[in-house]
């Protein structure tokens, strides 16, 4: 199962130069992505944990990064900045998420609070 | 011939895979449950990623990733209400709002990616991508990679000072009062006294 | 066909006991420690055969019955020295130590052939408490906490972390009687976060424990020091035992124990001290916690509290002792490390004591007030029950070091009744004495 | 052309699986009766019949625990294993995977293994399972670095995050020489990821078992194979990283690699049985204050010396 998955994943280049794929292709790839945008943003509104709003945050950027390297991939002719942003959104995520945490702990250690609405009295 | 359409099922199965785990970030009752998700459907998406031969980024996003969310379930445990979700108990505001915004994006984006016309430039024959990449990072962007690499130990850096309960002039929620101008003498800044401290929030969180 | 080949090969695979030991129990692990086909495990989902050894107090029949139903089938037990549950009619005892390794695989083989059915399920598999509350699985009601789960607490920050400030998820539960790290008989309600322990409450007592006959004897006449020495050494070896198979040594336990049973007034522990040191066993393992100040020090009494610094041992009152140069030794850390080394230091000493007073033939003057292994005992003192200390001690460390605290310190109280020796003494040592 | 690439390779890592993890109970075995435990019987037969006992024994199940999670846990700690052992090169072309990232790949195999760890004992719903688990996830941040470090250094004379480059970039000299600090560095990893020994702080005996403490029969079986195909696993990323995989006189490539393992197995479960469990918080500081900068040291050493050629 394991072998087979990847497998697979080691004889795509070829095919990819080939161009077989009828499923695969940059309008499906880019509504995938637009599909996990849609989800984080929902997320990242909704939640009202801090740890979860990230995570919707999380999810929004991973359609960033697949639209990225499939741009890359079909319409960029292998330009190597496609990757190199998707590695910048990679660094993105961890820090936003090391930083979220950081602020999470320090408000809770002052607040002990990790909702957003108890923030509110922050602004003041 | 057989390799693309073994591509294109491998692609539609990760493709659910990645939406659908993805949406139940959000439905699950369980924390731990929710980050491992996100998990699931970062590894789809890598493996995508591993389907349109970029070899170095999709398997980095499994291992970025798998720490990553490993970190947010301990998170997830440490600071959520309800962590096991044995009560299970809807977290959420403007619920509506964000369904809107979310459907909103998906159908504005999903229309672009419809409708607008990329050029159809796949990748030339003898790229090696993970070679490409690598000399992209070390030569024409340099720049941006160190930049990156230094936002990120600043991260570190300003990470322990947030989140360390120790401050360089005592713990992190009384305040921090710098050493003396002379030895023993007053502090530079001397701060006001503290009328609301971290002590009392403490407290009333007890009872 | 009744019985698969599946079966019969899995009954020639050593058989894995689970020990819940009763009152003077705990022969046994040493004897299937040293036995061919026997695993002793750890936890009684792994087993296939319960061996409850020795005798189980009426309050504790509760949490055996729990235990017993924790074994998956095919499972049985085998009452040692024990009266059976009277719900398990065709529950076997047997009361002979060295029949035991052969009746625990009996059971075993014949459990998988099928000629023996496994135990039944002594109790309703119902939670403890029912749901308070709605929702399809029994949820809570509204809100946030809703209701209380099994009536349990929940998984809450309820404690102050008392290590870096952090009021994390905090999680209470009750461990013991039949813990197999545990001195036997002890439970406690232990609050952790993460692996920390926050908090402790030690519920049930551990059994009493009981000391060599030798012992005994030397309070009421004067007995050969050389006997008195090897018993005491027996002694420790068989906690070395316990703390060492606690810190996953098994080949390092064994070695203690083979010491212990081929015990002689010629024996010496440099081998096992090198192995000790050697490997690490006092750098690398769980040893840094457990601190006892002076005055806990004193309520354990004995090499614990020679290993916090306290030098009185009531053989250096015996007349004979000082002919042989006796003086205590001690350490002063007070820790978990301390102690083991203390241990092994008394050993050592005891093996030189017992080596000298073999030669030239000496006999204990003082039999009012003695130095046993477990502290000092005269008729205004006894060791008395300390594992209240623990609640004390324990909160704050992590659980290996929790567990490996409790194993160096020996905290039950004594018994009024000897060790029932299972083995007789070896012609070496009957010659020594 | 199906056959060389879709069916050779699953063949191969499933007779590796099998053959490995049974070959490490053997080993264990014999170390442990050569070491003084009292065990009778065949050490050949040994694993066989416990497996048999786990088959026929019911699988338990706790009270309200994540029941998918925690049945679908050891499977994936299986597949982790398995994909482990499809990136080891047999040889210069008998490799089931032959990733140009096979090196990165694996480390996302260190790093998913601490999800699926965490995952068997958090999901088991019991508070010493759940204790191993989170003390796995500390310790299992800390082996990730050095092993990212280790392997770093090894990619850097090959030029390539291939492991079959790396094994041809051995041709003249070795790694284990090359990079003297690498392989005992790679082998404290190999036994914290595995949790064997040692390191086995996740399923250790004060734990009863830890993230393993409350599962039987089936399940308990399937746990016990992964962990023991992990080993496999990682020796044989060990034995292609630092000991020249496939080359060698005289023998062929595949067997050249199976004593290789054997010989880094051997060494992996002495140490299993002779040095006793290393306390968590001990654990952490050593790795973080010493090997860590120990590794940073070999890091260098190996971007030093492929400058200097």
């Amino acid at each position: 199962m394991v072998a087979m998955s990847t497998t697979i994943i080691t004889i795509t280049r070829q095919a990819l130069l080939a161009r077989k794929e009828v499923w695969m292709t940059l309008v499906t790839l880019l509504l995938l992505a637009a599909a996990l945008i849609g989800i984080g943003l929902y997320g990242a509104l909704s939640q009202q944990s801090f740890v979860m709003l990230m995570m919707g945050l999380e999810l929004m950027l991973n359609g960033v990064m697949l639209a990225a390297v499939a741009f890359w991939a079909l319409s960029g002719a292998g330009a190597p900045e496609g990757q190199l942003l998707t590695i910048i959104v990679m660094a993105v995520m961890a820090i936003e998420m090391a930083m979220g945490f950081a602020l999470v702990v320090a408000v809770y250690r002052g607040k002990q609070a990790d909702m957003t609405e108890a923030l509110s009295e922050l602004k003041q | 011939m057989n390799h693309g359409i073994l591509v294109d099922i491998a692609f539609l199965l990760l493709a659910v895979l990645a939406v659908v785990s993805g949406w139940r970030v959000f439905r699950t009752d369980s924390m731990v449950r929710a980050s491992f998700f996100l998990l699931l459907s970062f590894i789809a998406v890598g493996a995508i990623m591993l389907l349109l031969a970029a070899e170095y980024l999709g398997v980095a996003m499994f291992f970025m990733m798998g720490v990553e969310m490993m970190v947010m379930a301990l998170f997830m445990v440490m600071f959520m209400m309800n962590p096991a979700g044995l009560n299970p108990m809807v977290m959420v505001h403007q619920h509506r709002i964000s369904m809107g915004a979310g459907v909103t994006a998906f159908l504005v984006l999903g229309l672009m990616a419809l409708l607008t016309r990329f050029p159809n430039r796949p990748l030339p024959a003898g790229l090696e991508p993970v070679a490409s990449l690598g000399h992209e990072m070390l030569g024409g962007s340099m720049l941006i990679f160190e930049s990156a690499a230094v936002v990120l130990l600043a991260t570190m850096i300003g990470v322990v000072v947030l989140s360390s309960h120790r401050g360089r002039y005592g713990a992190a929620n009384e305040g921090s009062l710098p050493p003396g101008l002379a030895p023993g003498g007053d502090p530079a800044g001397k701060p006001k006294e503290d009328q609301d401290g971290g002590h009392e929030h403490h407290h009333h969180h007890h009872h | 066909m009744a019985v698969s080949w599946l079966h019969r090969l899995a009954g020639l695979t050593p058989v894995p006991v689970f020990p819940a030991l009763g009152m003077g129990g705990d022969v046994v692990l040493r004897r299937l420690a040293q036995a061919t086909n026997i695993e002793l495990v750890g936890s009684p989902r792994h087993a296939s055969v319960l061996l409850v050894a020795g005798g189980v107090q009426p309050d504790l029949l509760e949490a055996l019955r729990r235990v017993h139903d924790q074994l998956p089938w095919p499972s049985s037990s085998l009452w040692f020295r024990c009266e059976p549950l009277p719900e398990l009619e065709d529950a076997t005892r047997i009361d002979d130590i060295e029949a035991l390794p052969g009746a625990l695989a009996a059971i075993h083989r014949e459990l998988l052939l099928q000629r023996r059915g496994s135990s039944p399920r002594l109790l309703p598999d119902n939670p403890p408490n029912p749901w308070e509350g709605l929702g399809d699985d029994g949820h809570g009601g509204e809100g946030m906490m809703g209701g209380v789960p099994y009536g349990r607490p929940m998984a809450m920050n309820m404690h102050d972390d008392i290590r870096d400030g952090l009021t994390l998820d905090s999680l209470t539960f009750r461990i013991g009687p039949f813990f197999p790290a545990f001195p036997p008989g002890m439970s406690a309600e232990v609050t952790v976060q993460g692996d920390l322990v926050q908090s402790w409450t030690t519920q049930s007592l551990p059994h009493l424990v009981a000391l060599d006959p030798v012992f005994h004897d030397a309070r009421q006449r004067s007995v050969p020091i050389a006997r008195l020495e090897l018993a005491r050494v027996r002694y420790h070896l068989h906690r070395l035992f316990h703390g060492l198979r606690l810190a996953g040594w098994e080949s390092a336990a064994l070695h203690v124990l083979h010491l212990a049973m081929r015990l002689t007034s010629d024996s010496r522990a440099d081998a096992l001290r090198r192995r000790l040191e050697r490997y690490g066993f006092f750098y690398l393992a769980a040893l840094d916690g457990g601190v006892l100040e002076v005055e806990q020090a004193r309520r354990v009494g004995g090499p614990a509290s020679r290993a916090a610094g306290l030098d009185d041992d009531l053989r250096s009152e015996d007349a004979n002792y000082q002919r042989l140069g006796f003086s205590p030794v001690f350490h002063n850390a007070g820790d978990t490390r301390a102690r083991w080394q203390q241990i092994l230091a008394e050993i050592e000493q005891s093996l030189q004591l017992a080596k000298q007073a073999a030669r030239e033939d000496l006999h204990t003057q003082n039999s009012v007030a003695i130095e046993t292994p477990r502290g000092p005992w005269s008729d205004e003192r006894c060791p008395t029950d300390a594992s209240r200390l623990l609640d004390e001690i324990i909160p704050g460390l992590e659980w290996d070091s929790a567990l490996a605290t409790i194993a160096s310190l020996d905290i039950a109280a004594l018994s009024d009744w000897p060790l029932v020796e299972d083995k007789p003494l070896t012609r070496s040592e009957e010659r020594s004495s | 052309m199906i056959l060389n690439e879709m069916v050779l390779p699953i063949i191969v890592v499933l007779a590796v699986l099998v053959g490995g993890a049974y070959s490490v109970a053997v080993m264990d075995r014999v170390i442990a009766t050569r070491l003084g435990a009292p065990r009778a019987g065949n050490p050949w037969l040994s694993p066989l019949t416990r497996g048999a006992w786990l088959l026929v024994q019911q699988a338990n199940v706790t009270e309200a625990p994540d029941g998918r999670a925690w049945r679908l846990a050891p499977a994936l700690y299986l597949a982790l294993a398995a994909t482990g052992l499809a990136l080891v090169p047999w040889s210069e072309t008998l490799v089931a995977t032959d990733l140009a990232t096979s090196v990165v790949l694996w480390g996302s195999v260190e790093a998913l293994a601490t999800v699926v760890i965490f995952l068997h004992g958090w999901s088991a719903n019991a508070p010493l399972a759940l204790i191993g688990a989170y003390r796995y996830v500390a310790l299992g941040l800390s082996y990730l670095l050095i092993s990212m470090f280790v392997l770093i250094g090894v990619a850097l004379p090959a030029e390539s995050l291939q492991l079959t480059q790396v094994v041809m970039s051995q041709e003249g000299l070795w790694n284990v020489v090359r990079q003297p600090l690498g392989l005992p560095l790679f082998l404290v990893v190999g036994l914290g990821m595995t949790f064997w020994g040692p390191l086995n702080l996740a399923d250790s005996t004060d734990l009863a078992g830890g993230t393993a403490s409350e599962v039987s029969g089936p399940p308990r079986l399937v746990w016990d194979v992964a962990r023991a195909a992990m080993l496999v696993a990682f020796s044989g990323i060990a034995a292609s990283a630092f000991l020249g995989g496939w080359l060698g006189p005289w023998l062929s490539g595949p067997l050249w690699m199976v004593v290789k393992m054997l010989a880094v197995l051997a060494v992996l479960l002495w140490l299993g049985r002779v040095v006793p469990r290393v306390a968590p918080e001990r654990c952490v500081t050593g790795m973080w204050v010493v090997l860590l900068p120990l590794a940073f040291v070999d890091l260098i050493w190996a971007g030093v010396a492929a400058l200097w050629q």
